[in-house]
C-alpha cells in the first residue's frame, strides 16, 4: 500500500464523521488527484467480500464501516442493536421531512392527515433530523441530518428517487375520484337526480 | 382499498357502507355536524373485530379518511366566516380531499422505499470511539474567531418575539370570551329582566355558547335566575338583587 | 482473508477498547484457538509499514490503531476544534446560555417552546458550553466555555453584543430572562385559550 493510501485508511479511522476528498487533501497537504488515487487504491483493498471493512461513500464524504459479515458477532458484543428499524408512521414522517425540508410540524399533520409529533420526537432522539429555524408563524422547521445520509447510504439528498414515481396511476387516481363523487349517486337508493 | 367499502354502518342518521357515507357527506346530502364519529368509530372496531386481522394498510386508510372527517366536521362546528374550505362547492371539497389522500399515498410510497432502503444497509456499522490521547485540544491562543457574536444577538431576538396573531389561522379563535358577554347581560340586567333571545340578537353561533356559559356563571355568583316556559322556548332572564353591593362586588 | 479473520478485524474495528480473546470468542460463538488463528491471520495483513493502521496487543487485549505515518496528517484534521456553521437550534440554545448563564435544560425548552437536548449536547461535544453545577431543583446547570469566547472572539462575556438592537418591541422594564420565558410561553404548541 502506497504513504498517501496509508495515511487516508488511518484519517477515515480516526475522524467520526465521513470526511471528503478537500478535507483530506487539507490535512495531507496534498493535491485532491493524489487524494483520489488513494482513495481508488483503498477501494480496491476494501472490494467486497475481502475484508471485514468496507469504504463507503455517504454524507458527502468517506467513511470505513463494517462488512455485514460481522453483523451477528457485532451484536454480540456490543450488545446493542444497530438502528432499530423505523415503525410506518416514522417512515412517513421522516419520508415528507426529507423531500420537503425545511418542513413544520402542522404541515406535515395537514399532509398526513393525523398529528406527527411522537414520530418526529423520536427522529429528532435519534438524530436523523434535527431543527432548521422557525417559519413566520414561529413553528420549529426539520431537515435532515448527515447521520440520516449515513444511515441510508445516500451521497447527498439528490440520491433520492423522484417522488412522483409513487403516486398513483391516472386510473386509480381516477378510480379515487368516483368512489368519492359517484359512489353514493350509483348506490343510494332514493339519490336525487342532479343534486350537485 | 376495500377495508372502508366493506364496512356496514347502522347510524341513527345513517344506514349503508362507510364510503357511501363519506360521499354523501361530501355532496352535503347527509349532515356531517349530524354524524356521531365516535359511533363510526366502533362500528370500524366491531368490524376489525369481526374479521380477527388487523390490515395496517387499510387500517391506515381508515386513518386518513376519519381525521380528515373529523377535520371537516370540527370546521364545520366552530366556522369562520373567512373558512375557505366551507365555501367550497361539495365537488370542489372531494378534490381538496382527494388531493390530500394523493399527497399522503405519495410520501406513503416514499416511505415505503426509505424503510427498504434502511433494511438494505442492515448490518453496516460504524466506528464510533473517542479520539485518542494523542489528538488533544489545541492551545486556545492558536485559534481564531470564526464566530460573528451578532448571530447570538439575532437568535435571541427570535426568541424575543412573540408569535404573530395569525399564528392560530386553522384554529378557531372564539372571538367573544365570556366577560364580555357577562359585562353584556349585566347591561341588559341592570332594568330588572331580559330574555335569553334578546341577549343573543344578532349574534354568531359561537357569542351564543359563550353567552349560555356567561348565563350560568352568572347564575353561580347568584346575579341571576332564569325561566323556560316550554321546552325551545325563549328564556326570561330575571337579576338578583341581594343588596346595593351586588353591581359593585361583580364589576 | 478468512471469514473469521474479517470478523475479528470488524469487532476491533467497532470496539473503542481492546477485546480479550475470550470475549471475542464469545461474539463470534467459536473456539479461542480459531479465534488466535484470525488474529495471526490479522497480524500479517496489518505488519508494521504495510497499513494505516496496525494490530496492537495490550493488557487486556488487541486493539486497531493508527500507524504514527499519519500523525500530522492526523492533528491537522482532528486537533482543530469543529467549527460547522450553528444550525438555527444550536445558536438559539448557545444564546439562552450566553446571555442567562448558569441556565438549565427545562429553562431552555420553556423558552424555545421545543427541547433542546440535541442542540445542547452537541455544544457540549464541540466545548463550546460545559456544565456548571446543579440548579436547587437537581437540573444539570450550563455555561460557555474560553472557547466559546475564544471563537467568537470575545475578551469576556461582558463583550456580547446588546441584544436591544435585535429586539422586535423594546420594554425597559422587564428583565431579560422573564421576557424570554414570557415569549417563549406565547410560542408554546399547547398554550390554553385565555377564554375569560
Amino acid at each position: 500500500m502506497t504513504e498517501p493510501a496509508r495515511v487516508v485508511e488511518a484519517l477515515l479511522f480516526l475522524s467520526p464523521d465521513p470526511v471528503s476528498v478537500e478535507d483530506l487533501a487539507a490535512a495531507m497537504d496534498a493535491w485532491p488527484d493524489e487524494v483520489t488515487a488513494a482513495l481508488e487504491e483503498l477501494r480496491g483493498v476494501y472490494a467486497p467480500g475481502e475484508r471485514g471493512l468496507i469504504l463507503k461513500e455517504v454524507a458527502g464524504g468517506f467513511t470505513l464501516a463494517t462488512d455485514p459479515v460481522a453483523e451477528a458477532a457485532a451484536k454480540r458484543l456490543l450488545t446493542r442493536p444497530r438502528t432499530p428499524p423505523l415503525t410506518p408512521a416514522q417512515a412517513e414522517a421522516l419520508a415528507i421531512i426529507a423531500y420537503l425540508q425545511p418542513v413544520s410540524r402542522p404541515e406535515m399533520a395537514r399532509i398526513r392527515g393525523v398529528s406527527s409529533d411522537s414520530a418526529t420526537q423520536t427522529l429528532l432522539e435519534r438524530g436523523l433530523v434535527e431543527e432548521a429555524g422557525r417559519s413566520q408563524f414561529g413553528a420549529v422547521l426539520y431537515r435532515t441530518t448527515p447521520l440520516f445520509l449515513k444511515l441510508f447510504g445516500l451521497g447527498s439528498l439528490d440520491d433520492l428517487p423522484d417522488p412522483a414515481q409513487w403516486d398513483p396511476s391516472p386510473e386509480e387516481e381516477a378510480d379515487l375520484r368516483d368512489r368519492l363523487l359517484r359512489a353514493g349517486e350509483q348506490r343510494a337508493p332514493a339519490a336525487p337526480a342532479d343534486a350537485a | 382499498m376495500s377495508a372502508v367499502t366493506d364496512l356496514e354502518l347502522d347510524l341513527d342518521v345513517f344506514t349503508g357502507p362507510f364510503d357511501l357515507l363519506l360521499a354523501l357527506v361530501l355532496r352535503e346530502e347527509v349532515d356531517l355536524l349530524e354524524v356521531p364519529m365516535a359511533d363510526v368509530v366502533l362500528a370500524y372496531l366491531d368490524h376489525l373485530e369481526a374479521r380477527g386481522e388487523l390490515d395496517l394498510e387499510q387500517a391506515t386508510e381508515f386513518l386518513v379518511l376519519i381525521a380528515a372527517l373529523l377535520e371537516l366536521k370540527s370546521r364545520l362546528m366552530l366556522p369562520r366566516e373567512d373558512e375557505e374550505l366551507l365555501d367550497l362547492e361539495p365537488g370542489e371539497a372531494a378534490e381538496e380531499l382527494l388531493a390530500r389522500m394523493l399527497e399522503a399515498m405519495r410520501y406513503r410510497g416514499a416511505a415505503d422505499h426509505l424503510r427498504a432502503r434502511l433494511e438494505a444497509e442492515d448490518g453496516i456499522r460504524y466506528r464510533c470511539a473517542p479520539p485518542p490521547p494523542w489528538l488533544k485540544r489545541p492551545e486556545l491562543g492558536e485559534l481564531d474567531a470564526v464566530y460573528d457574536p451578532a448571530r447570538l444577538g439575532a437568535a435571541l431576538g427570535v426568541l424575543l418575539t412573540p408569535p404573530p396573531e395569525v399564528s392560530l389561522h386553522h384554529v378557531t379563535v372564539p372571538t367573544v370570551s365570556v366577560a364580555d358577554r357577562l359585562s353584556h347581560l349585566r347591561r341588559l340586567l341592570a332594568r330588572g329582566t331580559t330574555s335569553f333571545d334578546d341577549a343573543v340578537r344578532g349574534a354568531d353561533r359561537v357569542a351564543v355558547a359563550v353567552t349560555v356559559w356567561a348565563l350560568l356563571e352568572l347564575y353561580k355568583r347568584g346575579e341571576a335566575t332564569w325561566e323556560q316556559a316550554e321546552p325551545f322556548g325563549d328564556i326570561a332572564i330575571t337579576a338578583v338583587t341581594v343588596g346595593p353591593s351586588v353591581a359593585g362586588r361583580a364589576a
